[in-house]
């Protein structure tokens, strides 16, 4: 176990130095970040000193070298634009892009499973037909399509032409409380209110991945000896699906959604621009567009770390759900 | 004879694909006496498997008990209980062992889980006392440390030991019969030898009937009482154990005998069967194993029934006697 | 010894029985009318399109936002389903960006599953230390922001739909890689490979004559998969600004574009593009769907 | 059988361990206070066997004992760890190119599972002719003449060349596998488990296909099994192995008549026959330990009925006990 | 809530530290909460802030009076010696990716005459100086002071520590992505804010923005986006506020000599180095279709770099007129009968639709024989194109912050001149030597009369020339909910003091 996590942290600081590598090289591709920010009234000279407070003067081996050296010593840089700590500002928006993949999860699972597993047990009938095509929709929509059709329908048009009707809130996060100095809305009405419409466009693709993987397992672990036999043994309908199928399906479900989980939070970028969720996709969005360096890096640090972890967790859940995985042998 | 444990009459079990019609079981009988084990044997294919969910009534679709059918446990017909009753008497009265050890056992459940839900399914009692049960069918079975094991995960035992479990598990209600689908085909000599051996103490003890499901011959001729040898969904011949294998009336069972290969055989060619087993689909009329038969007559093209040759000793041949 | 008896199967080939499985579903062949019907728009859009909305020259802003059933300033043409703001004839664009969308889609899921394919092989066979070295690189490629890989494209190589191919070839690879890896695992333990090897057989026809084909088949499936999420994917990049040339517009960028007009009453703008996008997609993953059915190496049985 | 003369094959304290190394990762977690040590399997353990040149050599033991290892190794997919292997007199270690490819294809070996042994995707006239052709055996032209002509000499229409193996059923798979083998004109095949998968009627087949090949062909044979009918069959000579070592070996008629080892003698009495009579069985003890773990002294000693006090400390040696028979046991020293 | 004003706005701030980054947001955001010691009215004309009154002692010598018993948030006095503290702290102030010393580099030296005069010695003539001036917003001394050079830092102003101004609302906090809290300063100086609380929401995307302030989320919204104007105009709840903006939309034409940028087909000559073509690119463009169509009605064609009646511009000025066979007939005189093609950068994401309006004016110019080619790119992208001088014609704008032509011309017209600090942003590389003198004769002229018809007069030569298209003015649009009013304004900053309930 210990070594299994050396190992995936020792492979987390290889990715990381090739990651900012490619990072520091691909934002000077992209253009000078000195550019976009500085005032256009600025003159040469002036954008020279700017350059050189900022660092930028120097070549992008040595800026590279020094971002290392500091990097070592915990220091990721500051944010070019906000003067911060990139890790400071990224932390402050992580609670908030947590929060909402974390509900946005909760909803696919609590819709996708049951689906899915019932589009695994009668794969011919027309609810199954009807889940599986319903669940091609679902991955198929553009991101943010589905979000501002969200906000349409249920922001702007239902309230408006049917009185009564509750009006959702279009953007932006709800009432937070303060738990364990991390403001959460998950547990405030307002917060989960205003969760919900970002919560269910990040949910539709996710849900329509665990129908699909449900319904895919459902279908490979029915025809299986031991359903078989737990049905010889005179168990009932519900048991064996309830117990014996549904764990064998959770190992995949659960696999794939950790896998996911990472993926969703790295990139809820478009959900939380288009309800301005003031998440760190958001903050990574803008920080790219205006170059601003520091941060880039810093957030493709952070995931990285987070995707180890989550991946660390995921083999836990892993070795916990599979009694035949032991982690040592899973070491890639 | 005293009233059969299970009476199996004219049980066709077909499977309704879009080919066509799979008469995997088409036309069988037997009888199986309390604590008597009966060996069925034929080659892969033959409806050996079906038979047996036919009993249990696991034949999922496309698979149909055809009307007409009629299995009978110890008097009660279990071709017209409803699906609940189906379900008690499931693990309770008839057990089933499965060829694949590696298999049967659900992999992420844990040994005294799956244990303990067989007890409950059938008889409402606390899970210590399933549990209890559970561990002294460990015991009974020769699982040494069954406490230890009860906590385990399938994947933790060998292949023998799964199988040890899943007869364990078959034993938890005693039921009036087993019905065991090659569960020794995968496994070494060594365990297999134990296999048997668990099996035979069973049914000595506890007159438990059993049917043995196999295509070896050798296995079941020092364990069964009586044997049926089966061929495309029908009894070809059935008799006792000694009956058929030093006396067999059906060509076909002769060409199995032949082909198993012993200290005898050293050197020699086996006496092997021609041919492959007819697809069920287009079984041509008459006795379906006219075409590989080497003795076969004008008359094969009508099918010949199971008839008493010798005292208990039943063929489906006209040349029966002749061969 | 004689085998004469026996019941001959077809020598039905494995594509025949595919092909005839395949048409037992009725949703699946109605799936791939819609394919055929996407597939027909777009490449014949030049010749099909009333108008050529490239062709900038022949725009006329007064015509811009016309509703469907319009006709044009000229009176030469109806817009049948109406004009954008830029005046481009709706269905000429769409057919358009039928053409643009599944170019985009095809070429990038083909070459990324080439890619993919190659590295997860070499890795599966390899083992060690190459297949750890590449799966780091795939772990990269994975955590690498889309928006950001197609920024620096475009940066450094200019505009052009073939940067954006680019762009979404190494944004998917590695998720192809990921999945043939996989596969491949699972291959290379089987009986046919340690065959090959024993008639020794080079290590590169093992992987990609004995090893590859028995791969595809799921990854084919990811791949209707994929090419759904790459049309997605380029829409996506569109709506952030980096996506195809505005010239030369995709489904995923009409509708983009003309999302903003939705809550003006000029519903067609983004609705139509919408429809299209939803039929080739819906299609392309009903065939898939039942083709994943079809190949499951269960029923080669 | 030829007397006299090097035997085709030759082993030598052939071993093979399957080690999961301690990496740089683990180094770092010993450093921490964990104990992370090397996992060694031993598989095959110090096997020295000679094949003469026709002869067939029979193999069984229990599962996992290293049977599919040891075969692996002869056939030349698996290097071993240790010990030297030498073909026709030549060290297959030291072998150059051109040698160690003829090495290598006149050694073939047939697998158990013929569903997994052959590829599903490739026609039977690939499957066979792949090989011939791209080492140059054959042309291209007369490949599928070629591959007619092989699927014969195992019992196959030629015309099926043009199907897929999931056309077949499993006894003529097995013989398309033969018949993949046979393309590349191998002189020695190793069997493993060749027919444990079989049905016992199509197994004759097979049996009776592998030794009218061997009389055609003066094949030499490894023939891997756990069914002890079908080794007596068909062995010249049977070797026992029991956690990787050989624990006896003897002419077959020897070895049945007069096993030596208490294992062998176990086995014997498992084995299921065709006799009526109804038989009381009784199994051997216990289970076969874990390779990564294996018992000291003669593994075999917590299953043994005669074991005594040296049985714990001292692995008995492969010794002599009757002419051409081996046994390695302590009560042939008492 | 009663009196709780929630604005949509377009951009974040990037720090609420007002000497942290010559940002549009920050500048806004920091007039919430600060006041210079001068204004800008609507129209950008100076006003009397925190001075009362100012001149021009002479030359190089600017005196302020300032404005008695204004009170910071703490309720200290605010005295000259605060605003030396602030001007002093400006080039202090670290890694400021926008550093507020453009606004400082005339100035010299201060001089405190008494605490409410203060006298600033400038490098040499500074006419601006009064609109350097209000861009700098006051800090208090006695807040800010802290262990750094700077006193207060950078991060600790963004936490809202040491954030103490005299302006019309004070800090309550800020949740980065999510809001900005201010509340009324009862004690303001000048006319108090209607609002009690105000609440400032970055929504960057223009349907959410729109959404939100459909659906009630917020009161009022900046730029709405001009697809949704008409819907806004018909909606019974919504009011528009319109403002036409100091943001000039034009057109560079790459004028450096030959071979031509982006023009394959000419023979390695430069068709927009001839006056001719670059008036038939001008003329080609149909401005009033533009406004009509693609900018629905929010926009003012334009012939020159800012709106009448800013600094030095003319009431009479031109705007081109459309006249496609004219142009063409110009092309032909130039010898281009056949045109030739071209492509147009712009970027997409920066300005009020500016994709497509480059698309839009590719399709008119392509009408005359210009076959165009849109190469439309995000903005980072596009700028780096743009000072690398990839493109034969570009659009972009400019919105001149001083209110008047100096800063335009100067940025976008004059000769490039690094060390002057000349033509920083005229990537098209036009060059006139007549104009490049009006300009820098104007720049140091004092006198604002004067120095208002020389920039005049050089905007009149670079018009003549057509050494930029203009093309139109951006008009500032804010939707509000029904029963607010808001007056505009030509910076397009969105002032929540001057939104008032409607009587
Ligand atoms: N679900 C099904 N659909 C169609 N045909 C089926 C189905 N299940 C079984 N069959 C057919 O029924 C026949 C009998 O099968 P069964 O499994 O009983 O054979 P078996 O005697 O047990 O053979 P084996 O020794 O290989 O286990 C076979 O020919 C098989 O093809
Ligand atoms: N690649 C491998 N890595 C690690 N251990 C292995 C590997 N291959 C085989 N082993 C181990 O070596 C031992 C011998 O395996 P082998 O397959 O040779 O046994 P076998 O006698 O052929 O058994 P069976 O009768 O089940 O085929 C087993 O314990 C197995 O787990
Ligand atoms: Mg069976
Ligand atoms: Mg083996």
């Amino acid at each position: 176990m210990l070594v299994y996590i050396i190992r995936r942290l020792m492979q987390a600081a290889l990715v990381m130095v090739v990651m900012s590598a490619l990072v520091f090289a691909g934002i000077f591709m992209i253009g000078d970040p000195v550019a976009m920010m500085i005032s256009p009234d600025a003159s040469d000279i002036e954008r020279d000193a700017v350059r050189a407070s900022l660092g930028l003067d120097k070549p992008l081996w040595l800026q590279y070298l020094a971002f290392v050296n500091a990097a070592v010593h915990g220091d990721f840089g500051k944010s070019f634009l906000a003067g911060q700590p990139a890790m400071q500002l990224i932390f402050e928006r992580m609670p908030a892009t947590l929060e909402l993949v974390f509900f946005s999860t909760v909803i696919a699972l609590a819709l996708g499973l049951p689906m899915g597993v019932y589009a695994g047990l009668r794969p011919k009938s027309v609810g199954a037909k009807t889940i599986m095509t319903g669940s091609i929709l679902g991955f198929s929509l553009p991101n943010f399509w589905v979000g501002l059709m969200l906000i349409m329908v249920f922001a702007v048009l239902l309230p408006d032409l049917i009185p009564g009707f509750p009006r959702l809130p279009a953007s932006g996060r709800g009432a937070t409380v303060n738990v364990l100095g991390v403001r959460l809305s998950l547990f405030t009405a307002d917060g989960l209110l205003h969760l919900l419409l970002p919560a269910l466009t990040l949910a539709l693709y996710k849900g329509a991945l665990i129908v699909r993987l449900a319904r895919a397992t459902a279908r490979e672990v029915l025809p299986m000896d031991y359903v078989k036999f737990a049905r010889a043994k005179g168990l009932s309908e519900n048991r064996i699906v309830g117990v014996h199928v549904l764990k064998n399906i959770m190992i995949p479900i659960a696999t794939v959604n950790g896998l996911e989980f990472g993926q969703s939070v790295a990139f809820a970028v478009i959900t939380e621009t288009v309800f301005a969720w003031p998440g760190m996709g958001k903050l990574l969005l803008d920080s790219i567009l205006l170059l601003d360096r520091p941060v880039v890096v810093a957030y493709l640090m952070i995931i990285v770390v987070f995707f180890v972890v989550l991946n660390l967790l995921v083999d836990l859940l892993y070795s916990v759900l599979d009694p035949r995985v032991r982690l040592e042998s899973r070491a890639t | 004879m005293s009233t059969p444990t299970l009476s199996v009459t004219n049980l066709r079990t077909h499977f309704f694909t879009k080919e066509g019609v799979a008469k995997a079981v088409d036309g069988v009988d037997f009888d199986v006496a309390p604590g008597e084990i009966l060996g069925l044997v034929g080659e892969s294919g033959s409806g050996k498997t079906v038979t047996g969910f036919s009993i249990l009534g696991l034949i999922d679709p496309p698979g149909r008990i055809v009307e007409g059918s009629s299995i009978r446990l110890n008097g009660e017909e279990l071709t017209k209980a409803k699906p609940d009753r189906l379900r008690a008497i499931r693990g309770a009265e008839i057990a089933m062992i499965f060829q694949d050890p590696m298999m049967t056992l659900n992999p992420v459940l844990r040994v005294d889980t799956q244990m303990i839900e067989t007890v409950q399914a059938h008889l409402k009692v606390s899970r210590a006392e399933a549990l209890a049960r559970s561990r002294a069918a460990l015991v009974q079975v020769g699982i040494a440390s069954p406490d230890e094991r009860l906590r385990a995960y399938p994947h933790q035992f060998s292949g023998g030991m799964r199988q040890r479990v899943a007869i364990a598990i078959a034993l938890l209600h005693k039921p009036k019969l087993i019905v065991a689908d090659e569960p020794t085909t995968a496994l070494d000599v060594t365990i297999q030898g134990q296999i048997l051996f668990e099996a035979q103490r069973l049914c000595r003890d506890s007159g438990t009937s059993m049917i043995w499901v196999t295509h070896d011959l050798a296995v079941v001729a020092g364990l069964a009482d009586r044997i049926a040898v089966m061929y495309a969904g029908r009894i070809v011949e059935i008799g006792r154990t000694a009956d058929v294998i030093e006396r067999p009336m059906h060509p076909y069972t002769k060409g199995l005998i032949g082909s198993v290969p012993s200290q005898n055989t050293r050197g020699h060619k086996l006496a092997q069967i021609p041919g492959m087993t007819p697809s069920l689909l287009k079984l041509p009329a008459g006795c379906s194993f006219k075409s590989r038969c080497p003795i076969a007559v004008e008359q094969c093209n009508t099918m010949p029934e199971l008839v008493e040759h010798r005292p208990g000793h039943w063929a489906r041949c006209w040349r029966a006697i002749a061969a | 010894m004689s085998e004469t008896s026996l019941v001959a199967p077809k020598p039905q080939t494995p594509f025949q029985r595919v092909v005839s499985d395949f048409c037992e579903d009725k949703l699946a062949v109605f799936g791939l009318v819609l394919v055929a019907l996407a597939l027909f728009v777009a490449i014949f859009a030049p010749w099909i399109s009333p108008q050529n909305p490239f062709d900038i020259g022949s725009l006329d802003l007064l015509d811009a936002k016309a509703p469907p059933g319009s006709v044009s300033g000229d009176g030469k043409l109806t817009y049948w389903l109406g004009t954008d703001g830029q005046a481009r004839d709706m269905m000429s664009a769409i057919f358009y960006g039928m053409r643009t969308s599944l170019f985009v889609g095809f070429v990038s899921v083909v070459a990324a599953l080439g890619i993919g394919v190659v590295v997860g092989l070499v890795a599966a066979y390899a083992g060690g230390r190459t297949d750890a070295l590449l799966m780091r690189i795939v772990d990269i490629m994975l955590s690498f922001p889309a928006i950001l890989v197609a920024l620096i494209l475009l940066s450094v190589l200019g505009k052009g739909i073939d940067k954006v191919l680019i762009a979404l070839i190494l944004v998917q690879w590695a998720y192809f890689a990921r999945a043939a890896r996989s596969a491949a695992l699972v291959e290379r333990n089987k009986e046919y490979v340690e065959a090959a090897a024993c008639l020794a057989l080079p290590p590169s026809r093992i992987v990609f004559r004995h090893m590859l084909p028995n791969c595809l088949p799921s990854l084919i499936v990811i791949a209707t998969i994929t090419l759904a999420r790459a049309i997605a994917l380029e829409a996506t990049l569109s709506f952030l600004g980096v996506g195809v040339p505005v010239t030369e517009p995709s489904l995923g960028m009409l509708i983009s574009n003309g999302f903003e007009f939705l809550m003006s009453g000029s519903y067609w703008i983004s609705f139509f593009p919408g429809i299209a996008l939803a039929i080739a997609i819906v299609g392309i993953n009903l065939a898939g769907d039942h083709l994943r059915d079809v190949l499951n190496p269960r029923n080669l049985r | 059988m030829t007397a006299g003369g090097a035997p085709i094959l030759s082993l030598r304290g052939i071993t093979k361990r399957f080690t999961q190394k301690v990496d740089l990762a683990g180094k770092i977690a010993n450093s921490l206070g964990a104990k992370v040590r090397e996992t060694v399997v031993q598989a095959v353990s110090d096997v020295d066997l000679d094949i003469e040149e026709g002869e067939v050599v029979g193999l069984v033991g229990e599962s996992g004992c290293g049977k599919s290892t040891l075969g692996r190794i002869v056939a030349g997919i698996q290097p071993q760890s240790a010990g030297t292997m030498r073909w026709r007199d030549k060290d297959v270690g030291a072998m150059n190119g051109g040698e160690r490819k003829a090495w290598q294809l006149a050694v073939q070996m047939i697998f158990q599972d013929p569903f997994a042994s052959l590829n599903p995707r490739l026609r039977v006239s690939e499957i066979v002719g792949e090989a011939p052709r791209v080492h140059g055996l054959i042309e291209r032209g007369v490949q599928a003449k070629y591959v007619a002509q092989m699927l014969d000499q195992v019992g196959l229409d030629g015309s099926y060349s043009t199907r897929y193996p999931h056309q077949f059923s499993g006894g003529q798979r097995q013989r398309v596998g033969i018949a993949r083998a046979l393309a590349v004109k191998p002189s020695f095949i190793v069997c493993d488990e060749a027919v444990a998968a079989l049905d016992v009627s199509i197994q004759a087949q097979v049996l009776n296909l592998f030794m009218e090949l061997r009389q055609r062909f003066g094949l030499t044979y490894l023939f891997i099994s756990h069914n002890l009918a079908v080794v007596e069959h068909l062995s010249d000579r049977v070797a026992i192995m029991y956690l990787g070592r050989l624990v006896e070996i003897a002419r077959a008629e020897e070895l049945f008549a007069r096993p030596n080892h208490p294992y062998t003698q176990a086995l014997l009495a498992e084995v299921p026959t065709l006799d009526a009579a109804r038989r009381v069985y009784k199994p051997i003890a216990g289970e076969l330990p874990s390779p990564l773990d294996p018992p000291s002294g003669c593994a075999f000693h917590p299953r043994c009925p005669h074991a005594f006090a040296r049985c714990k400390i001292e692995r008995p040696a492969l010794k002599e006990v009757a002419p051409g028979h081996l046994g390695a046991c302590h009560l042939n020293d008492g | 809530a009663a009196q709780e004003l929630k604005i949509g706005i377009k951009t974040e701030p990037s720090a609420l530290d007002p000497q942290f980054h010559t940002l549009n947001p920050n500048i806004q955001v920091g007039a919430y909460f600060f006041d210079a010691l001068i204004a800008q009215d609507a129209e950008l004309k100076t006003q009397p802030a925190l001075a009362l009154s100012w001149k021009a002692v002479d030359d190089t010598t600017w005196e302020f009076k300032l404005r008695p018993n204004v009170k910071f948030h703490d309720g200290s006095d605010f005295t000259a010696e605060d605003v030396v503290f602030t001007y002093e702290r400006i080039p202090k102030v670290p890694n400021s990716p926008g550093p507020y010393t453009i606004y400082t580099r005339s100035m010299k030296s201060f001089e405190i005459v008494d605490p409410l005069t203060l006298r600033i010695h400038t490098n040499g003539p500074a006419p601006l100086l009064p609109l350097d001036v209000a861009a700098l917003p006051i800090l208090s001394k006695k807040a800010m002071a802290g262990p750094a050079p700077e006193g207060k830092t950078t991060a600790e102003l963004n936490s809202g520590n040491g954030l103490v101004g005299t302006g019309p609302f004070k800090f309550v906090e800020w949740q980065r992505g999510s809001k900005i809290v201010g509340e009324r300063n009862d004690a303001y100086w000048g006319p108090k804010p209607y609002w009690k609380t105000v609440i400032l929401r970055p929504l960057s995307n223009n349907t959410t923005r729109v959404a939100a302030l459909l659906s009630g989320d917020v009161d009022m919204i900046e730029d709405p986006p001009t697809t949704d104007l008409a819907k806004l105009k018909n909606d019974p709840k919504i009011t528009l506020a319109k403002a036409i903006s100091n943001r000039v939309i034009y057109i560079a034409l790459d004028q450096h000599g030959e071979p031509p940028i982006g023009i394959p087909d000419t023979n390695g000559k430069n068709p927009l180095m001839d006056k001719r073509v670059r008036e038939a690119l001008s003329i080609a463009i149909d401005r009033k279709g533009i406004d009509d169509k693609i900018m629905e009605g929010i926009a003012v064609p334009a012939g020159d770099l800012l709106p009448y009646p800013m600094g030095g511009t003319r009431k009479d000025t031109p705007v081109d007129p459309y006249d496609p066979a004219k142009a063409k007939k110009l092309l032909e005189e130039a010898g281009y009968p056949k045109g030739f093609s071209i492509t147009l950068g712009a970027p997409n994401g920066r300005y009020i639709n500016d994709l497509k309006l480059a698309q839009a004016v590719a399709s008119m110019w392509t009408r005359i024989g210009v076959k165009t080619d849109v190469d439309a790119n995000a903005p980072p992208v596009f700028f780096k194109n743009r000072d690398s001088f990839k493109y034969g014609a570009y659009l972009a704008g400019w919105g001149a912050s001083t209110g008047e032509l100096g800063n335009a011309l100067k940025s976008l017209a004059a000769t490039p001149d690094r060390v002057k600090g000349m033509g920083t942003t005229n990537s098209g590389r036009h060059s006139n030597k007549e104009m490049d003198a009006k300009l820098e004769e104007a720049l140091v002229t004092i006198d604002d009369a004067k120095r208002e018809a020389l920039l005049a007069d050089a905007s009149k030569i670079l018009m003549a020339e057509h050494g930029l298209i203009a093309i139109h003015f951006e008009v500032s649009v804010w939707a509000l909910r029904k029963g607010l009013t808001y007056p505009g304004r030509a910076d397009q900053s969105t002032f929540a003091v001057d939104v008032k309930p409607a009587k």
